[in-house]
């Protein structure tokens, strides 16, 4: 139910609108939109993972959940690029096929809203990290749903003005709008 | 000084030099012969508002297309009709009595922002008379869902009436297995008869509820060769079987009201937006039909079939990608 | 020996209007010697024939004119005596240029010269051995007469490893208004018999299946009553009407049901060797009667010339003089077209000449013909069930329209082959089938660059 | 507050310590070279080079498997750039730029059909050798302007044109001509044989008002066979560019006017 709800109602980038950056950027082909998924997945469970000890174990017992924002950037950006680092030692072939797409995950918004929904449902360890592995499933299949479609539109012959992303803006828009059949098919308490 | 040219030119191209003289306007007028008996229908079951309904689309759609061809700077595509068949597919999909200038929006959302934008015909990912009317649910929800009742005007004391998906619906909000509570039982009661449901005698869109003259134009296009078997039966199979597994209103009705008739056989096989082979046709279909079901029962909206199509439409490139046809001779 | 229907049926196919009754009932006329002859050296697949003769030359009909250059090439003789005006690039059919003798047959022969035809020595094809026959078939200039022309003896000389078991004789002719091998068929069913007799023990006594196209029912009379009396595996295989059903690949699978892989397999590795009706009889006079190829059935029809006709013009016949001989144009020509319809090429003049695999002259009014345009594919997915070859064929388009060739490769367009299937077929007129040709040749030329640079890296 | 700023602080440390151990001990030694040679290259991954990329020539350049000098995009700083990292000899080279080698627009070449079919020189030309009267000839379907990497080639009136100062000289159009008609000069030179038919002179005027003869004209008027400016093949003058005329007055004295002075067309006008 998480999620199926995760995937398909409250759609990361088709409900949510976040991580619209890496949607529009890395869905130009079918390959790069699957790497970045997997990347995508890879990291944010980490993070969701990291973060949710983070604030349990650090900020809430001292009262500081108001800067939890600062301090999830601050972890997330450098949990990437350790894990950049450390794949590109012990994991080269992994390295390779996501490698490229790490660096831009480090400025995700969906990384750190996945983190900040956990926070703000104060959800238990393993519920945050499912949510956040289901959310982020989630924003792969958009992802890989509208590289498919972008790779049909390199066919496309669309007037001059709307070439690039402005037609892929129009794309998710009407995605999203696809996607609002979706609604109330399961009632998430979010 | 140029030498002379010679007088007549043969014409050069590659072969082939033959060609089987189908045409994508022989298509489009095809579609529209097979959609004239559900027209005929609804407007012989709404009255004139269907007429002010469908000759608005089909006049703003035909209108949207020469403007946005003229602004593009490119050769008009009137002469194709695939703008009167969106405006009649969009006209068809809406009710009766909605304002026309809601009509007009719609239209020119479809062609405008759903095709034209793409490049025109052939480019759009969307159907564009699903993506006005998903546009139009979410923009006018009220209009969208006050239902003329049939043949309001021989009986003109009630006008608007609930549809029979509404009924349906609350078929699911009850406890499926006991079927026989008496609040179920009522709205099982008031559920069109199955006569009346291939006629088209209950409310809904213009062109959704004869379901018989909707199996005629299917014939039609099956009998032209226009559209394959595959995605509506494909479609229709998985709503028969789902709501025989998953209970709630009988399967007739599942199939026989709402969209899933004029869905199956005149939406979900628009060429551009569903996959090309066989296989993938079959996938498509039974996509369609499994989230048409999904979102009648447990989805907000009473209709999920223009959704599910449209969510369809977006995975087609995927179920594409992966039904490719194996070349002759290849391992 | 007997007849069987086609026990198999290739996915795909289309039926265009096949217009043959313009030629069926026509007999086969011989033409007469033209005034001028223009023999290209390119008339079979591989290496154009070396040029041996030069202006000024006096040539005797069975003369060598260009000699075998490569394994994959055939000699080039002169059809008729003449004196040799020059030898210059013309323009083929096919739209490449390629050396041609022109030779003015009017001119009389010099004091001294034999003017009788060169000949070589007739053989008893049963006493011959397979290395003299198969010596035969290529002196005599032989090479596939259906279309793409390849030398016969390469085919009849299997690779070590590789063996013959059914030879299929190729009467289909699907191609709309070709009556040419039909006639050949009915006419000349003793050459057929005999050639195929000759190949049969190149070959090493495969099983022989002769395959027609179930509308010719008078030619498949001809050819049960021709092979009545032959022993070992011989069968008539009628095939159904669709195109198609001459393509190498999809005859033997509907004969013998064997799949050929993709290329670059050839059909001897499923243990085929296909040749068409025409080549068979050639091959019968070359070792009967020891004469050279110098002359083919063409048909001349369509619906702008004035009497159709199945014609016997000697190699290197000018187009306008075939037109001249079958009553000349009627009406306005709007395009010409050397070969069937599905498969042949648009000329833009009728001062090309014929060649060996010269199977048809068409001349088409205005009303049989149809423009190609650059409306967009609306995704019916016609082209798609057309497709013998089971390609995507509306992808490929698409894809190297955008100039992704990439992506067409991906799709197997290397396996296309080029039958029209999916253009006849589509209501866009999109010219599909011209788009996975420059698919091919792009990738074809790329290739071509690699291996020049593998081989220029290997030099160093 | 304090709490705040020192847990932040704290995190940031951390963090940061994490990163410099990973860095360090973590790390994946590459080539230093490739980064600079990189750098000294234009960027433009044209693939004029052959190599896939900027950066895979930098690679194969530090490897030493690609001689220097091979990216005539970049030019002779360029190489000199790259000679200066790797501390190798640079070998000079001309910027050389695509040249036409076809005069014949639409209303001077004549059409001998109408073509009805893809806009593609290759295929076009697989089709009756195309419409164009000349078979030597360009037949303006843009399959050049198509393969340039940087937009240099438009179709003017029926023939490719390019314009010198976008050409890179990276040779793509050369090699997908089906006619061979383009070819890579010096961009110095500025007096061209805008032909490319080797057919004898009334053969040439059969097809095209402006298709070079072999008078041999341009040669006498340069200073004759000795001075060597010209070559011919068959019926055609071809500019020698190791050695190319000078004397401008030549182009007004060519009576088939196939010649011209700098005739890259030049997007400003």
């Amino acid at each position: 139910m998480l999620l199926i709800g995760a995937v398909l109602v409250n759609n990361f980038v088709l409900n949510r609108f976040l991580g619209c950056c890496p949607f529009l950027g890395v869905s130009k082909k079918m390959d790069t939109a699957l790497g970045m998924s997997g990347a995508v997945v890879f990291v944010m469970t980490i993070a969701s993972a990291v973060t949710w000890c983070i604030d349990h174990w650090l900020l809430s017992p001292n009262g500081l959940g108001y800067i939890h924002t600062l301090a999830f950037i601050l972890v997330i950006a450098s949990l990437v690029q350790f894990i950049d680092i450390a794949m590109k030692r012990f994991l080269p072939p992994l390295h390779a096929a996501l490698g490229i797409f790490l660096p831009l995950i480090t400025t995700n918004c969906a990384v750190l809203g996945a983190a900040e929904i956990n926070c703000k449902q104060g959800s238990a360890f393993g519920e945050s990290v499912f949510f956040s592995f289901a959310a982020a499933l989630g924003f792969g299949f958009a992802l890989v749903l509208f590289s498919g479609i972008r790779e049909k539109l390199a066919h496309a012959d669309p007037p001059r003005c709307f070439r690039g992303i402005a037609l892929a803006l129009v794309t998710g828009g009407l995605l999203s709008l696809a996607f609002m059949g979706f609604s109330g098919l399961v009632k998430l308490p979010y | 000084m140029k030498p002379k040219d010679i007088a007549e030119h043969f014409i050069l191209s590659s072969s082939p030099h033959a060609h089987a003289n189908s045409s994508v306007s022989r298509i489009m007028l095809d579609v529209i012969i097979a959609l004239l008996p559900t027209t005929a229908a609804g407007i012989w079951f709404f009255g004139l508002p269907a007429v002010w309904t469908v000759a608005t689309c089909v006049a703003t759609c035909i209108a949207t297309e020469a403007l946005c061809r003229l602004a593009m700077k490119r050769e008009s595509t009137i002469g194709d009709l695939s703008a009167v068949v969106t405006g009649l597919l969009l006209a068809l999909n809406l009710p009766a009595g909605i304002p026309l200038w809601m009509a007009v929006a719609g239209s020119v959302f479809a062609i405008g922002v759903a095709k034209q934008v793409f490049g025109g015909i052939g480019m759009n990912p969307f159907n564009p008379a699903l993506a006005a009317r998903a546009f139009m649910l979410i923009s006018f929800t009220g209009p969208m869902t006050t239902w003329l009742k049939p043949l309001w005007w021989r009986t003109p004391d009630a006008m608007t009436t609930a549809t029979p998906l509404a009924l349906m619906k609350r078929l699911y909000a009850v406890d499926c297995t006991a079927s026989a509570t008496p609040h179920a039982q009522h709205a099982l009661e008031k559920l069109p008869s199955l006569c009346d449901m291939l006629v088209g005698n209950m409310p809904g869109c213009i062109g959704e509820v004869s379901a018989a003259a909707l199996a005629i134009g299917a014939a039609y296009l099956l009998f032209r060769k226009v559209i394959t078997w595959h995605i509506p039966v494909a479609f229709i199979a998985t709503v028969v079987v789902y709501s025989l597994v998953a209970g709630g209103a009988p399967a007739y009705a599942q199939v026989l009201t709402g969209g899933v008739m004029i869905g199956a056989c005149f939406m979900a096989t628009d060429y551009v937006t569903s996959p090309t082979t066989s296989a993938g046709k079959l996938v498509f279909g039974f996509g369609c039909g499994l989230l048409c079901m999904l979102i009648r029962q447990f989805g907000s909206y009473p209709e999920g079939c223009s959704f599910a199509i449209l969510i369809m439409n977006a995975v087609a490139p995927l179920i594409n990608r992966w039904t490719q046809p194996k070349p002759f001779g290849a391992k | 020996m007997k007849t069987v229907k086609s026990q198999f049926k290739f996915k795909g196919g289309v039926h265009p209007d096949y217009n043959k009754e313009l030629a069926r009932d026509k007999v086969i006329e011989r033409m007469p010697i033209p005034a001028e002859l223009v023999v290209s050296m390119s008339q079979h697949l591989g290496a154009p024939a070396k040029c041996v003769v030069k202006a000024g030359d006096y040539v005797v009909k069975g003369q060598l004119l260009g000699e075998k250059n490569g394994f994959i090439s055939v000699p080039v003789y002169a059809p008729a005596n003449g004196l040799v005006k020059g030898v210059e690039p013309r323009l083929g059919p096919a739209g490449g240029k390629a050396p041609a003798v022109i030779i003015d047959t009017t001119a009389a022969a010099p004091e001294g010269v034999d003017a009788a035809e060169r000949k070589l020595a007739p053989l008893d094809w049963k006493t011959a051995t397979k290395e003299e026959l198969l010596a035969r078939v290529n002196d005599a200039g032989i090479c596939g007469m259906g279309g793409a022309g390849f030398p016969t003896c390469v085919k009849l000389n299997p690779p070590p490893g590789k063996r013959c078991e059914y030879l299929i004789l190729n009467g289909a002719e699907c191609e709309p208004y070709l009556c040419a091998d039909h006639h050949l068929m009915l006419e000349r069913a003793d050459r057929v018999r005999l050639g195929v007799e000759i190949m049969r023990k190149v070959l090493g006594m495969p099983a022989v299946r002769i395959a027609i196209e179930a509308n010719k029912p008078d030619a498949i009379a001809a050819m049960e009553k021709a092979f009545a009396d032959i022993d070992g595996n011989v069968e008539i295989v009628v095939l159904p009407v669709l195109y198609p059903q001459g393509s190498e690949k999809h005859q033997i699978f509907a004969t013998v049901g064997r799949v050929v892989p993709e290329p670059p397999a050839l059909p001897i590795d499923v243990g085929c060797v296909v040749e068409n009706v025409g080549t068979v009889a050639a091959i019968a006079d070359a070792v009967e009667k020891g004469e050279m190829l110098l002359s083919r059935v063409t048909t001349v029809s369509g619906d702008a010339v004035a009497e159709p006709k199945n014609v016997e013009a000697p190699l290197g016949t000018k187009y306008s003089d075939l037109i001249a001989f079958c009553g000349g144009e009627k009406g306005r020509v709007a395009k010409l077209v050397s070969g069937g319809t599905m498969m042949g090429f648009a000329v833009s003049t009728a001062e090309i000449s014929t060649t060996k695999t010269t199977s048809g002259l068409l001349l088409l009014s205005e009303r049989r013909v149809f423009q190609y345009s650059s409306q967009a594919c609306i995704n019916c997915g016609r082209c798609v069930r057309a497709c013998p070859m089971n390609l995507n064929a509306a992808e490929i388009a698409k894809a190297v329209e955008s100039n992704d060739i990439k992506s067409a490769e991906d799709a197997h367009v290397m396996t296309c082959i080029e039958c029209g299937a999916c253009s006849f077929s589509c209501p866009a007129y999109r010219p599909i089938t011209q788009f996975c040709r420059r698919a091919k040749n792009s990738i074809r030329a790329r290739i071509a660059a690699e291996k020049a640079k593998a081989a220029a890296a290997a030099a160093k | 507050m304090t709490t705040a700023i020192l847990i932040i602080a704290g995190i940031g440390l951390a963090a940061a310590a994490t990163l410099a151990v990973a860095d360090t001990c973590l790390s994946v030694k590459e080539d230093p070279r490739i980064g600079l040679v990189t750098a000294a290259l234009p960027g433009a991954n044209c693939g004029g080079c052959g190599f896939p990329g900027c950066d895979g020539y930098a690679r194969a350049l530090v490897s030493g498997t690609a001689p220097n000098g091979a990216c005539a995009a970049g030019g002779d700083a360029c190489a000199a750039a790259i000679a200066k990292i790797l501390g190798v000899e640079a070998t000079a080279t001309e910027k050389r730029v695509a040249l036409v080698k076809c005069c014949g627009t639409r209303s001077e070449a004549i059409r001998v059909g109408d073509y009805n079919g893809i806009c593609d020189c290759n295929v076009a030309s697989a089709t009756a050798g195309g419409d164009k009267g000349c078979t030597y000839g360009c037949l303006g379907y843009g399959a050049c302007a198509n393969v340039c990497p940087k937009g240099a080639i438009s179709i003017h009136d029926g023939l490719a044109k390019v314009d010198k100062r976008l050409c890179i000289g990276c040779g793509k159009c050369v090699a997908v001509c089906p006619k061979k008609l383009i070819e890579l000069v010096p961009a110095s030179a500025t007096i061209h044989v805008l032909c490319n038919n080797p057919d004898k002179g009334p053969m040439v005027r059969k097809v095209c008002g402006v298709g070079c003869m072999g008078c041999h004209l341009c040669e006498k008027n340069s200073g004759g066979k000795e001075a060597g400016h010209f070559a011919f093949q068959g019926f055609l003058a071809k500019v020698n560019y190791e050695n190319p005329p000078t004397d401008e007055q030549i182009v007004a004295k060519c009576p088939a006017k196939c010649m011209s002075v700098d005739p890259h067309f030049e997007s400003g006008h």
